[in-house]
C-alpha cells in the first residue's frame, strides 16, 4: 500500500499494539470488577462504582494528570516502580496503553455488568448440585453466558482506546514510534494547516481499524451466542 | 433411614414446617400446587436455607442448625430433576448431560451414559441446541443429567410431567430399577396418585 | 529507556511543531542522531517535566511555565529565550470585504472574534493584552471565541465561523485560507517569545550542544524559514 | 456554600443542563438505532453500527472538526439551518450538547442494544398473541425488560457528557456561561500554573455529579427490575 | 367447522404435515413428545409461518398460503397457553391478567376476571411478581390470562401440567363449561387419555 506513508504505518502498529493490549490487559480486571458491582452487596460497593466511572466523568487531560502525579516518575507510585524495577512510563508505549486502559475501564465495566446481571442465577444453582463449585460454577455458567457484554465491552475498550487523546497526550507524552497513536498523530497533523490530507487519511484508518474491530466482536458474539439463544422464536 | 428431615422454611411470608422420617427406598413428597413441596426440596439440595432445623440423607447430615453444618450443593451430591429443568441453555444436549460427569470423579456412577440415552431415548437429541427442544425432550435430557452426576440421592420434581404415556411408563420402570437395585434414597414429587401408589413406599403430605 | 540510542528529548509547545522538525532535519543533517521530538500544550509539556520526565530540552511557548519549572527545581541553568512572534489580525480569504478591527469593533452584529483562550493560552493572553490597549477589549469582551489553541482558532477563520481572529502571524503565514489584514505592533503586548531549557534530569552528552545548535545560527534559520522572528536581544 | 464561586457555579449549573438535555435527546434516537441494529437484519446493518461507534474511536478533537464542517454556519446542513431558520450551534450551549450528545450515543446504544437482545423473544410473541400489536408489544415488553440497559445507557452517557471535552471545545468552543461546561472550565485552570486547588475544587464537583447520577440509575433500574427478576434464587 | 388444518411447517430438519378437520367443540391433539404438537398450535397461533396449505378456525381463514392470507397473532385471537407459561416477569400477577383484557376493546368476554380469579384460586396472588409463584400457580396465572384476553378460540398446551388433583378437576370443569356454553373451539394437547377421553369430541393423532 502506497497510500500511507511509512510513518503512518508506523502509527497505526502502535496504535494496535497499545489498543489490543490495554484492552487485553484491562479485560479480566473489568470483569472481576462488573462481577462484584453486579453479584456481591458490599459497604461501599457505590463507592467502588463511582471510582470506575471517574476516567469518563474527568476531562481526560485531568485524568493523564492525575496518572502523572501517581505513575510518572516523581509519582508516588511511580517513584517506587522507577527505584526499585528501573520501570517507567512516561514517553514509553506501556504509558499510552495504561491510559488508553483507564479511560477504557468503565465502557467494558457497564458492559459485562449488564451481562452478568442477565444471567438467570437458576441456572448457577443447577450447576452447584450438579457438583460444581462456585469457581466452576461461575467459569462454566456464569463466564459463557455473559459473553456477550465481554465482547460488546472488549469492542467499546477497544474502540475507546483507539480514539484516546487526551490522557494519552498527558500522561505519555507524544513521541514518534513511542506513544504518537492514531489520535496524538491527527492532532499534531492538525497543528500544521494545510495538512487535511494527511489528517483524512488517518482518520479513515482509524474508521477501518474500529470496522475490523466491530466485524470482530460480532463474530465472536454470533459463535458462541445466537445459536443457543432463550427458546424458539420464530416469525416475529 | 433414607430420610430425615426436620425444618422450618421462610418462603416469601410464609413459613413451611415439616417434619418426616422415611426408611423406605422412594419417599413421595405430595401436596396441593404452592405448598412448598419445590421449596422442600430445594432446601435438601442446599439452594434454600431453612431457618432452622436439620436434614440427614442416607446417614450424611446435610445441614443441622444447632451443630452449625450446611454442606454447600455440590458436596451434598443430589441428583436434582427441577421442575423447571434449567438446561444450560450454551451447551448443547451432550454437554448438559456431561457437565455433572465431569464433576463426579471417583464417584460411584448409577447409570451408564448409553443407558441413559437409551432409556430416555435421547440419542438423536445429542448435538441439538436446549433452545430447540420440545417440551418433553427438555424434561428428559434434564432427568438424564442429573442421573450422570453421580448422585447420592434423588430429587425428582414432577419428572413426568409432559411425557407421553409410552415414554412416561419407560421411565417409571427406569425409577423401579434404580429405587430397588441401588442404595438410593429418591424423593419424589407428584400430583399423579397412579404414580405415588405405584412407587412409594412411603407418602409424605405437606399441607 | 528505548530512546535512550536515540538524539536528546526535547518536549516542545505544539505551536512550535513545523520549525522544531525542521531544525530538528538540520541538526540531524550535521551528523548528529535526530532529537527525539513531543509536542503538546506547553501546560502538558511543563507538568510532564515537572513530574520528572526524562527530557533533556523543554520549549514553551512563554515565559510563565518556565518560571513554574524553575521554581520547581525542574530545570538546568536558566531558561533562553528561544524565539518571537508577533500577532495578527486574520480574515477568511474568501471573504468580500476585508473588515479591520476598529470596524469589527463598531459594528455590533458583525459576528464574534476568534482568539485562544485568553486566561490560559499565552497566544490568547497577547491577545488580550493587544486588544486592551488598543481600547477595543471593553467593545469586543462578549463576541470574543475563546479556542483551545491558536490552530484551533485559526480553523474558526479559515471555516469562516467567524469573520476575524488573532492568531500568530506564524501560524498566518502558514494557512492559505485566511488573509492577514491587519498586524498588531509589538507594543501592544509583551513580547512573545518562546524559552527553551535543559532539564534538571537532562543526562544526554549532546542535550547541550543541541540547545546551543537552536540558539545559534543554523538553529534560528530554521525558526525564520517558519516565520518567527528573532527573540528581542534584550531578553537574551 | 461559599466553597465555589459564583463563576463556578455557573460552570456547574451549565454542564448539567448541557448533560441533561444532550442525555434527554440522545436516548430515544439511541434506542431507536440500539433496537434496529439489535432486532433488524438488513444490508449496510454493520456500516450503521460502525458509524455509531464512530466518536468513540475517533479524537474527539476530530469528531469536533467534522461537527464544525457539517453543522457550522458555513458546514452543508450548517448553512441551510442559519438561511432558513436562523438557527446556528456553534458558540452556542445547543452546540454545546450536541458534542456531548454525539460523544455518548455509541455508549448509550452500546448498552440499550446488550440488554434488548436478552429479551425473550418467546414474551413478545405471547404478547402479539395476547392482541397486542408489534408496537404495543415492544412498547409493553421489549421496551420495559430493557430498562436495565436504558439505565445504563443513559448513566454512561450522562457521565461521558459531563466529561466532554475535545469535541466540544472544537465545536462550540470555550464561551464563559454559554459553551465553558466543567471540563473546560478545569481546562482552562490546568494550563494556567499554580491553579491547582480552582481544579480541584471542580473535578470534586464533576465527581459529586456523577455520583448522583449513578444514584439515580441505580434507583431506576432496581425500582423497575429487581423485584421481578428471573427466578427464584436463594442462597447462591 | 370448528378447524380446518392443512399445513406443512418445516421445524429444524424436519417436515411436520398435518391434515385434519374437526366439527368438534373441543378437539384433543395427541402423538408422542417431539412429535410436532407445540410447533402445530404455533402454526395456528401465528407464530410459524407454514411453509403451505391452509388453517381456518371457527370458519375465519388465518393462514391460506395459495391466496397470501396471513393474518398476525394478534388479529388471529386465539387464547393461547404455552407449555411453557411465558408470564411476563415485569409485570404482576394482575397486571399479566390484565394484559390481555386490555387489548380486548368490545371483544366478546368469555369469562369474568372475578370468576377467573376464583376458579382458578389465584386471586391470593394478584400482587405477586411471577418469578414467586410455585409451577402450579404459574400455570394457573398463563390460563388465566389467555381465557381474559377475550379469545375467539383456545389453543390449551398440556393446561393441566403440574396441578394438583383437585385443582385438574377444577379446571376440567371449568374447561367442560366453556366448551359447552360458549362457540369457542378448543385445540388441546395432552398426554393423559382420561383427560382426553372425558373432553375431547375428536381426536387428531400426529405421529
Ligand atoms: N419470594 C417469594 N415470595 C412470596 N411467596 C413465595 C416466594 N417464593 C415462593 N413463594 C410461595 O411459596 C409457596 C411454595 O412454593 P413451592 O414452589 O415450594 O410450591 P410447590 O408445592 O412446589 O407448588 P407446585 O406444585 O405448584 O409446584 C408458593 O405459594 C409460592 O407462591
Ligand atoms: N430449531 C429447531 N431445530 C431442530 N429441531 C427443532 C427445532 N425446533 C423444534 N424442533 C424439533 O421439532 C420437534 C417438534 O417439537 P414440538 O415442540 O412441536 O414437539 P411437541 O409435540 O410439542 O413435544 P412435547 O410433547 O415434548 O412438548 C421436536 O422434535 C423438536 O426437537
Ligand atoms: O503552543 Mo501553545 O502551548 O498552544 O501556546
Ligand atoms: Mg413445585
Ligand atoms: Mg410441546
Amino acid at each position: 500500500m502506497g497510500w500511507l506513508t511509512p510513518a503512518e504505518w508506523t502509527v497505526i502498529a502502535l496504535s494496535l499494539k497499545v489498543s489490543v493490549v490495554a484492552v487485553l490487559v484491562t479485560m479480566p480486571v473489568a470483569y472481576a470488577l462488573a462481577w462484584v458491582i453486579a453479584r456481591r452487596r458490599f459497604p461501599g460497593r457505590m463507592l467502588l462504582d463511582a471510582a470506575i466511572h471517574l476516567p469518563l466523568v474527568l476531562p481526560p487531560v485531568v485524568t493523564g494528570w492525575l496518572l502523572l502525579l501517581l505513575l510518572g516518575r516523581g509519582g508516588v507510585i511511580g517513584a517506587w516502580l522507577y527505584d526499585r524495577f528501573g520501570i517507567t512510563f512516561v514517553f514509553e508505549w506501556t504509558g499510552a496503553a495504561i491510559a488508553a486502559g483507564v479511560m477504557a475501564l468503565p465502557l467494558m465495566v457497564r458492559a459485562m455488568r449488564l451481562s452478568i446481571e442477565a444471567v438467570d442465577r437458576r441456572l448457577v444453582e443447577a450447576a452447584r448440585t450438579l457438583g460444581a463449585s462456585p469457581w466452576r460454577a461461575f467459569a462454566t455458567v456464569t463466564l459463557p453466558l455473559s459473553v456477550p457484554g465481554v465482547a460488546a465491552g472488549a469492542m467499546l475498550g477497544f474502540a475507546r482506546s483507539l480514539g484516546e487523546f487526551g490522557a494519552t497526550i498527558t500522561f505519555a507524552s507524544n513521541i514518534a514510534g513511542q506513544t504518537r497513536t492514531l489520535p496524538l498523530a491527527i492532532y499534531t497533523g492538525l497543528q500544521v494547516p494545510g495538512s487535511e490530507a494527511a489528517v483524512a487519511r488517518l482518520a479513515v484508518m482509524a474508521i477501518v481499524l474500529s470496522l475490523g474491530a466491530l466485524l470482530a466482536s460480532e463474530w465472536l458474539v454470533r459463535r458462541s451466542v445466537h445459536r443457543s439463544s432463550q427458546g424458539r422464536a420464530h416469525v416475529l | 433411614m433414607s430420610f430425615d428431615v426436620d425444618i422450618a422454611l421462610d418462603v416469601g411470608e410464609r413459613r413451611i414446617v415439616l417434619r418426616f422420617r422415611s426408611d423406605a427406598r422412594l419417599t413421595a413428597l405430595v401436596g396441593p400446587s404452592g405448598v412448598g413441596k419445590t421449596s422442600v426440596l430445594d432446601a435438601i439440595a442446599g439452594l434454600r436455607r431453612p431457618a432452622t432445623g436439620h436434614i440427614t440423607v442416607a446417614h450424611e447430615t446435610l445441614f443441622d442448625a444447632p451443630r452449625g453444618v450446611d454442606l454447600p450443593p455440590e458436596r451434598r451430591r443430589s441428583g436434582y430433576v427441577f421442575q423447571d429443568t434449567r438446561l444450560f441453555p450454551h451447551r448443547r444436549v451432550a454437554a448438559n448431560l456431561a457437565y455433572g460427569e465431569r464433576h463426579a470423579h471417583g464417584e460411584r456412577r448409577i447409570i451408564s451414559y448409553e443407558d441413559v440415552a437409551r432409556l430416555l431415548d435421547i440419542g438423536h437429541l445429542l448435538d441439538r441446541w436446549p433452545a430447540t427442544l420440545s417440551g418433553g425432550e427438555t424434561r428428559r435430557v434434564a432427568i438424564g443429567r442429573a442421573l450422570l452426576s453421580a448422585p447420592r440421592f434423588l430429587l425428582l420434581d414432577e419428572p413426568l410431567a409432559s411425557l407421553d404415556p409410552a415414554r412416561a411408563e419407560r421411565l417409571l420402570r427406569l425409577i423401579e430399577r434404580l429405587r430397588d437395585e441401588l442404595d438410593l434414597p429418591i424423593l419424589l414429587v407428584s400430583h399423579s396418585a397412579n404414580e405415588v401408589d405405584r412407587l412409594a413406599g412411603h407418602v409424605v403430605t405437606l399441607a | 529507556t528505548p530512546v535512550a540510542d536515540d538524539g536528546p528529548v526535547v518536549l516542545a509547545a505544539s505551536s512550535m511543531q513545523d520549525a522544531m522538525e525542521d531544525a530538528a532535519d538540520r541538526w540531524a543533517a550535521s551528523g548528529h542522531e535526530r532529537p527525539v521530538l513531543s509536542f503538546a500544550s506547553s501546560a502538558s509539556v511543563a507538568r510532564q517535566v515537572g513530574e520528572g520526565a526524562p527530557a533533556d530540552l523543554v520549549i514553551t511557548s512563554d515565559s510563565q511555565w518556565m518560571d513554574w519549572l524553575a521554581g520547581q527545581g525542574a530545570l538546568d541553568g536558566n531558561p533562553r529565550p528561544l524565539v518571537a512572534n508577533a500577532l495578527v489580525v486574520v480574515a477568511p480569504a474568501s471573504a468580500r470585504t476585508p473588515p479591520s478591527l476598529s470596524a469589527f469593533a463598531a459594528d455590533p452584529d458583525g459576528g464574534r472574534l476568534a482568539i485562544a483562550e485568553p486566561e490560559s493560552v499565552p497566544a490568547g493572553q497577547f491577545a488580550r493584552q493587544a486588544l486592551e490597549s488598543l481600547d477595543l477589549w471593553k467593545l469586543v469582551r462578549s463576541r470574543i471565541v475563546p479556542a483551545e489553541n491558536v490552530r484551533a482558532a485559526l480553523a474558526l477563520v479559515e471555516r469562516g465561523e467567524v469573520p476575524l481572529g488573532i492568531v500568530y502571524a506564524t501560524d498566518a503565514n502558514a494557512s492559505r485560507k485566511v488573509r492577514i489584514v491587519q498586524r498588531l505592533a509589538p507594543a501592544t503586548h509583551d513580547a512573545i517569545v518562546y524559552y527553551v531549557a535543559r532539564t534538571g534530569v537532562s543526562d544526554h552528552a549532546e542535550a547541550p550542544a543541541l540547545l546551543e545548535f537552536l540558539l545559534g545560527a543554523r538553529g534560528q534559520a530554521a525558526f525564520a524559514a517558519q516565520g518567527f522572528t528573532p527573540a528581542p536581544a534584550a531578553e537574551r
